[in-house]
């Protein structure tokens, strides 16, 4: 008998339908799959299935749990919650309540469930050390906070373990970990798993079966190994070839071994006063970094989140002062924030956030054209065949120009503001992780694009990103940054054959296996 | 659960337990609108001291009675030399004041020296400067020689500036009122009430109450209902606009009487237009004084020509000196030179009647073609612009002085009239004391005033008492300031 | 969700309009004068000629109610502005430069807010006379530190976003970056915020007027006809419920408009109703 | 955690300087001389100047100011000019009426609010959540002074349950004083509970959209005691910072409904007090306020720090 079975399930918010006639099954001890890109309902179908569904959603369809139809009174649902079934979220930020500690919290879930349960026993389950049982959430990191969760959800004993998005709020050295993790909590108690995701090579790890979802619908499922190998839809063999993009960098056009930038001892230091008498406490994000970038290389500057790497792009770009070093741009020295007006058209940045990027009160054209008050000399006929010319370089049409930024898709947006980097023709581009919000079906599309205007303009590509795997094809040079400070540089090849530094060695590690 | 039904036994207490306590026989509880800033009415002009404690805690050698004429107070008997500049009291022996010393001549000599002294600070300083000595014939007789003779000279020893004080105690009236009248003080809630009680070893009369509780409340709603819920039991001046409210009410009792406040629209005779006499002629005859006094007094004013209140024997009606006639008006306008008509100010202090006369004052100089601008001031405030230095075009006040023509005697005065005729006539008057001849005098000088239209002559203010039925005893006419409790008593 | 959907905000916004068209006509026109004094006409019920009757000097109610929305509109408008004017500045200048400048301005709002408001009323009034103007002084000087909060909380939201840093690359300083991209994009807060303080504005001068220090005769107030209709209460109710219900229905007009306002420009909240509706 | 309180304490002591130098100022700046004001219309310039010597006008603005705040750290607030009286002892007989009507108010604000706007924010969308909003625009709608005098109208005057005013010590007869204080007490938390109601609704609201209380859900728990257990009291933060803001509008309506209510509290005092240019007093009195709702704010913030856990270990500020 089936554990859980979705049949014809329909999830309506209004008039828009957001899941329609999904339906999955779940053997006990059985671990499955639900991939597929944001918005496609693979969250509210597992939500449903619990009755976890937000008030104002509607839905139909047939649900039954250890063969009986998920009850129809609130009370119920939650027994069953309490007893049968355990959750892990996306974001272990939120999904704490911030003014209990935990303690408190894992002892609610297992005073609902009614087992008799030992807290620390659960947090060593997790690897935890005991003492954090005392503290509060805003006290842990996302990791922590993670197998944190991990730990209430165990509390209950579930038969059924609900992982929404679990690791994709950390970074991959802990994602691999909390992976792992599940794997190994499933085997030793026999759990069943329902694994919502994204990422394909995740679902690969964890699980033996998965379903595909796109726009509401299944359009695949099946078990891993065969879907993953021998996609049948189209669809699914998109999600699958963007796992491994086929990027073709072309040959240096025009190699060069000049220096474009370099930097020495550049440092950045906060200080954060404490309270009225103490001491501010100082936080150094970038140690004295020396580095140098030749005029046309890619060079990846890699590293887990908090280790400085934006920070050094920022005082590179010119947004944020040093404490002390300097940088050496077109062979002129600046501090961070004292770069001359007429070197700035020189650089630009493209942020990782295409939904942010722009002003949603100004057009298209305006947003492009900010950039161009660093050129003055430029009439009006001037500047706006600068933004028709960029526009069209990144594969957008000039008649966009009057619209605004939320008639654009994320993977346009991305566009435009590269579009806007390019629209001074600088000769350095920084790319702070330009895909990493993006859906995977347009990473590829927006790399592929960088590559090509790389070539066309001969720009200086520095792009930010903190998974090592995804800058192995593109760049030519790889800086490994950790605590502030570049652990190692060299080509790709040098460093995933011969890793030096142990952070490079655990981000290695922590590589989940291709699909193919 | 316990919690719950303690909380339920108390708030039911609250709202269910002693509800207005109903005036016993020999209690009583009075609103009134302002309260004192102290209890001394020696040593400040409020009214609202008055209110509380003249004739009733303090008393003076003259007593005014309710129809303002002068009795025998803590002097039993007085005797005046013909030349009317010595005047000889004999004392009262069996009182006593709150505090348990005996009231003498030396008590006398006593307040009269603070009155005078160099550092006094008594409103009413002036009046008595007149005195030149007061001596201490024996505990019982007091002298006192004038500089000239004073035809209200008995009279201004009866007001509550010239109560009898103790050289003990003077110095803390402000807050602890010792005197030698009917009630004594007992305690003052400050913002609240002040509570008197009968003073048992009183010379006089015993006074029917027992305890008296004067309780100031300032906004008229709150006063209704105050009075309607039983709590307090009467008002010595109730808003006019209310009355109506308990004329046809069993329980309660209206009485209208008189004060010594002549509302007058003050105009500032020293400068242009005012200083010329057809301008202020003109604004005599555009005043309707029936709209003005149904507007702002519902009807309950007696009218006035003059300076002069209508209740005095004195009186002369000059209401029709100027009658209400636009066409005159105009004309007169015209004759001045002010055919487009002008425009003014008018000061007004935060008083009802006051604001409300402007109001409709202005809407009535309207019709001539005089343009008004209201300008609202408080009191700090009239008394420096209006009274201090005289910057105001007009403004409208009561006086509320009892026979205080004699103000337009100063020149330096703030409405600036300058008649050397009538600074004669006046001082004649003061120095007169006989009868019938201050009698001619003082028709004379309110004529004058009338004629020569120095102010706006608009009405008597109104005493517009409402008192719970079967209460006996309250002044219908408010001769003086003050608010006597001796005659109160419940009828049965 | 499009603004005639949200149906508080539509009879707010329509009730708030009337009550201006209402208020701004009597500029041009009333029934009758409002200083045309006629005793003899005093407490008339509704009628023909006075659909709302007469009041205690026999001026006509529905005139008095015209003019008295204006002045209560006047009086929190132009204190809106003060507020507004001073405190949104404030607001971007803490946002857009933090530190010093933030601290100032963050000290210097909460010193305002300590400050017992009536009290700081009835004393600019003492210091300036009573009267509108004064009024609209002491109501404004205590919408400064709103709206500085407002504004602050709101910039400081969009500050972090990337466009910022985009025009910041782009070479804008402080001060263009606050006025091209952050004023605009917090606008729509502030305009909320301004309709709310409109509402508490009016209430304030009421409270003012009833303490004899807001709006002066012969000019009047919906606050100054409540005080005047006080006393007449249990003879006259209608003269104290025609202000006092228009304040209400104002007052609840511009609140309903202003929330409305909000739930249709705050995405966020906008949001939560399809909570959990994107994964 | 000493460090926060510490940093409070030294800003609240330097708003009450800042604000006891600009009341100092305003006041000095009042047009109308109290000497003249006391003695009134018909007195001598004579007596005025020699009242005005004896209240020490003649010193340098400066030396009064430092005497004055010299005197208030030892308890010393001046004689009223008008009363006669220390201002100290008059501020300490009235205050037992002000505060005690302000926590009265602070009382039944947050008793009838919070659950309000907590059952509001449970029906969000329904029938029940429409009417309470309603009843809560109105409640802020009503001006208090109107809705006091009301209140008096029914249930002083025509049921005769409460009194239409006035006040008894407490020492005379608690029980009176505390009825007396109901009414007024109502008629100010009518508005504050309709803002309390509407905050806590929203916050409510707000917080049920926050992923904890779908961890709370996904324990086993309805949605109603997800929201009371886990929501409430996340909730309860904005309305703290509320409630500081709140006592501030409290101490300016208390001045209103004093007058309505013709009660003997520091509202009433305070304004007859700057009628008359009692500046001593007027000054005494407005930094008695200000220490009162500035102390009210610093206490709200440490009650934020003690809930807040983030605040307290110095985590997210």
């Amino acid at each position: 008998m089936a554990l859980l079975e979705v049949d014809g399930l329909t999830v309506s918010f209004g008039d828009m339908r957001a899941v329609r006639d999904v339906g999955f099954a779940l053997e006990p001890g059985e671990r499955l799959g639900l991939v597929g890109e944001s918005g496609s309902g693979k969250s509210l179908s597992a939500l449903a299935a619990t009755g976890l569904l937000p008030d104002t959603a509607r839905w139909g369809g047939r649900i039954r749990f250890g063969g009986q139809p998920l009850p129809r009174d609130e009370r119920e649902r939650a027994r069953l919650r309490a007893e049968r079934v355990g959750f892990v979220f996306q974001e272990p930020m939120t999904a704490l309540n911030p003014l209990m500690k935990i303690s408190h919290q894992i002892r609610e879930a297992l005073t609902l469930s009614g087992v008799e349960g030992d807290i620390f026993q659960l947090l060593e389950e997790v690897d935890l050390d005991r003492g954090f049982a005392e503290r509060y959430p805003h006290q842990l990191s996302g990791g922590q906070r993670q197998r944190a969760m991990i730990a209430i959800a165990l509390a209950k004993r579930p038969e059924l373990l609900i992982a929404d998005e679990p690791t994709s709020a950390l970074d991959l050295i802990t994602q691999a970990r909390i992976l792992d993790l599940l794997d190994e909590l499933c085997r030793s108690r026999g759990m069943a798993l329902l694994f919502i995701s994204h990422d394909l090579r995740a679902v690969a790890r964890l699980c033996e079966r998965v379903v595909v979802m796109q726009a509401g619908r299944v359009v695949e499922h099946g078990p891993v190994a065969e879907v993953f190998k021998n996609p049948r839809e189209s669809y699914t063999r998109r999600l699958v070839d963007a796992d491994t993009p086929r990027l073709v960098r072309l040959p240096q056009s025009r190699p060069q071994r000049q220096s474009l930038l370099a930097t020495r001892a550049l440092s950045k230091k906060y200080s954060q006063r404490q309270g009225f008498l103490r001491k501010p406490r100082i936080t150094v994000a970038v140690d004295k970094v020396s580095l140098e970038l030749t005029e046309g290389a890619f060079t990846a500057l890699v590293g887990p989140s908090g280790c400085g790497k934006s920070t050094l792009a920022q005082m590179l770009a010119g947004l944020e002062p040093s404490s002390s070093g300097e940088i050496s741009f077109l062979g002129r020295v600046h501090y961070g924030s004292n770069l001359a007006a007429d070197l700035r058209r020189q650089i630009s940045l493209v942020f990782q956030d295409p939904f942010s990027s722009f002003d949603p009160r100004m057009s298209v054209a305006d947003s492009l054209m900010e950039p161009l008050r660093l050129l003055p000399d430029l009439d009006a006929a001037q500047r706006r065949s600068r933004a028709v010319e960029a526009i069209e370089a990144v594969g957008l049409s000039a008649n966009m120009l009057g619209r605004y930024p939320h008639a654009f898709s994320g993977g346009q947006r991305q566009r435009l503001a590269i579009a806007r980097a390019l629209i001074t023709r600088p000769k350095f581009l920084i790319l702070d992780e330009p895909v990493s919000a993006l859906d995977v079906s347009v990473r590829s599309e927006i790399l592929g694009l960088l590559l090509k205007l790389q070539n066309d303009f001969g720009l200086t590509y520095l792009l930010i990103s903190h998974d090592l795997e995804s800058v192995r094809h593109l760049a030519d040079r790889v800086l490994v940054m950790s605590a502030g400070e570049i652990v190692e540089a060299g080509t790709p090849k040098d460093i995933f054959d011969n890793p030096a530094h142990d952070l490079t060695k655990a981000l290695l590690a922590a590589r989940l296996p291709a699909l193919s | 659960m316990r919690s719950i039904a303690t909380l339920l036994v108390s708030a039911t207490l609250l709202l269910t337990g002693v509800t207005a306590v109903f005036a016993q026989a020999d209690d009583i509880t009075i609103a009134v609108a302002l309260e004192p800033p102290a209890l001394d009415p020696t040593a400040g002009a409020a009214e609202a001291i008055d209110i509380v404690t003249y004739q009733n805690i303090f008393e003076g050698l003259t007593r005014i009675d309710r129809d303002g004429s002068v009795q025998p107070g803590l002097a039993s008997d007085w005797t005046i030399s013909d030349d009317g500049l010595s005047y000889v009291f004999s004392l009262r022996e069996d009182v006593v004041f709150h505090d348990g010393s005996t009231f003498d001549a030396d008590d006398v000599a006593f307040t009269f020296e603070r009155i005078l002294a160099d550092d006094s600070t008594n409103a009413q300083k002036s009046l008595y400067e007149v005195i030149e000595a007061v001596e201490v014939e024996d505990p019982q007789t007091v002298r006192f020689t004038l500089a000239q003779p004073s035809g209200r000279f008995l009279f201004d020893i009866g007001r509550g500036d010239a109560v009898i004080v103790a050289s003990e105690s003077a110095e803390n009236n402000a807050t602890l009122p010792i005197g030698t009248g009917p009630y004594a003080f007992v305690q003052w809630d400050r913002g609240s009430r002040v509570i008197l009680e009968r003073f048992d070893s009183y010379w006089g009369d015993r006074p029917p109450l027992a305890r008296a509780t004067i309780q100031f409340i300032g906004d008229t709603a709150t006063l209704i209902n105050a009075l309607l819920a039983g709590e307090v039991d009467g008002t010595n001046n109730m808003a006019a606009e209310a009355l109506e409210v308990f004329a046809n009410n069993p329980e309660f009792q209206v009485l209208v009487g008189t004060t010594e406040g002549e509302v007058v629209l003050a105009t500032n005779n020293r400068i242009e237009p005012f200083s010329d006499l057809k301008v202020r002629q003109a604004m005599a005859h555009a005043i309707d004084r029936d709209a003005l006094i149904e507007g702002v007094t519902y009807g309950y004013s007696a009218p006035i020509g003059s300076h002069f209140a209508p209740h005095h024997p004195f009186y002369v009606d000059l209401t029709q000196t100027y009658p209400y006639d636009l066409e005159r008006a105009r004309t007169l306008l015209a004759e001045a030179g002010y055919e487009d008509g002008f425009s003014a100010t008018l000061k007004l202090p935060p008083v009802g009647y006051a604001r409300q006369s402007g109001q409709i004052l202005a809407s009535q100089f309207a019709e001539i073609g005089i343009t008004l601008e209201l300008i609202n001031v408080e009191w700090a405030q009239w008394l420096e612009d209006v009274l201090t230095n005289h910057d105001y075009d007009l403004s409208i006040v009561a006086h509320v002085e009892p026979f205080d023509i004699g103000i337009y005697a100063d020149p330096d005065y703030y409405f600036g009239y300058d008649n050397a005729d009538f600074r004669e006539l006046i001082e004649t008057l003061n120095t007169t004391t006989d009868d019938a001849e201050r009698r001619t005098l003082a028709e004379e000088a309110q004529r004058i005033l009338a004629e020569d239209a120095v102010n706006g002559y608009l009405f008597e203010l109104a005493q517009t008492g409402v008192w719970r039925a079967g209460l006996e005893g309250m002044w219908q006419d408010s001769p003086i300031e003050g608010l006597v409790l001796r005659d109160l008593r419940w009828s049965e | 969700m499009k603004a005639w959907q949200h149906p508080s905000f539509v009879v707010g916004a329509a009730l708030s309009l009337i009550f201006a068209i209402v208020a701004m006509l009597s500029l041009v026109w009333t029934p009758y004068p409002i200083t045309e004094i006629d005793i003899g006409r005093r407490f008339l019920g509704p009628s023909e000629a006075h659909w709302l009757g007469t009041d205690h000097l026999g001026r006509d109610m529905v005139s008095l109610i015209m003019r008295g929305t204006l002045t209560s509109f006047f009086v929190a408008a132009i204190a809106v502005l003060i507020g507004a004017g001073i405190g949104v500045p404030l607001g971007l200048v803490a946002a857009g430069f933090r530190g010093r400048a933030e601290w100032a301005v963050l000290r210097v709002s909460d010193f305002i807010f300590a400050f017992p408001a009536l009290i700081v009323a009835i004393l600019i009034t003492t210091l300036f006379g009573p009267g509108a103007v004064n009024a609209i002084i002491a109501i404004g000087i205590f919408n400064i530190p709103v709206f500085a909060r407002v504004t602050r909380g709101g910039a400081l939201a969009i500050r972090p976003m990337a466009f910022v840093s985009a025009a910041r690359l782009a070479g804008l300083d402080n001060w263009q970056i606050a006025l091209r991209h952050l004023l605009p994009n917090i606008a729509g807060l502030v305009i909320v915020q301004a309709t709310i303080q409109l509402s508490l504005g009016i209430l304030a001068e009421a409270g003012l007027s009833y303490v004899g220090l807001g709006t002066q005769p012969p000019d009047t107030s919906l606050g100054l006809m409540l005080r005047d209709a006080q006393a007449l209460f249990i003879l006259h109710p209608f003269l104290s419920l025609v202000p006092g219900i228009a304040i209400v229905i104002l007052v609840i007009a511009l609140n309903l408009a202003g929330d409305g306002m909000r739930d249709l420009l705050d995405p966020r909240l906008r949001s939560q109703d399809t909570r959990n509706g994107v994964a | 955690m000493p460090g926060i309180a510490i940093r409070r304490i030294a800003g609240f002591v330097a708003t009450l300087l800042v604000a006891a130098l600009v009341v100092f100022v305003l006041l000095d700046l009042l047009p109308g001389d109290p000497a003249r004001f006391i003695l009134g219309i018909n007195a001598s310039a004579e007596a005025v100047a020699s009242l005005r010597t004896q209240m020490g006008f003649d010193a340098p603005a400066w030396q009064r100011f430092g005497d004055w705040l010299w005197g208030m750290l030892q308890g010393d607030f001046g004689i009223s000019y008008t009363q006669g009286a220390p201002v100290a002892e008059l501020i300490a007989e009235r205050i037992w009426v002000t505060l005690p009507l302000a926590g009265v108010a602070m009382v039944i604000s947050v008793a009838v609010g919070l659950p309000l706007g907590i059952a509001a924010a449970r029906r969000r969308g329904r029938p029940a959540d429409t009417a309470l909003m309603v009843l809560a625009q109105i409640g802020i709608a009503i001006p208090n002074f109107w809705f006091g005098l009301l209140l008096a109208l029914v249930f002083a005057v025509m049921l005769g349950w409460l009194p239409t005013g006035g006040f008894i010590p407490w020492q005379e007869d608690p029980v009176s004083a505390a009825r007396s204080l109901v009414l007024p007490g109502l008629a100010l938390a009518l508005p504050q509970a309709a803002i309390l109601a509407r905050v806590m609704r929203t916050a409510l609201v707000e917080v049920s959209g926050q992923d904890f209380i779908r961890t709370a859900e996904a324990k086993g728990m309805t949605r109603g005691e997800a929201l009371w257990r886990h929501g409430v009291r996340n909730a309860l933060l904005p309305v703290i910072t509320i409630l500081g803001l709140q006592f501030a509008f409290l101490i300016s309506g208390v001045i209103i409904v004093e007058n309505v209510f013709y009660l003997p509290g520091l509202g009433r005092l305070v304004l007859a007090a700057i009628l008359e240019r009692d500046l001593v007093l007027v000054r005494g009195i407005t930094m008695v306020l200000i220490v009162a709702v500035t102390a009210t704010m610093l206490l709200t913030d440490l009650l934020y720090t003690l809930v807040d856990p983030r605040v307290r270990t110095g985590g997210r500020p």
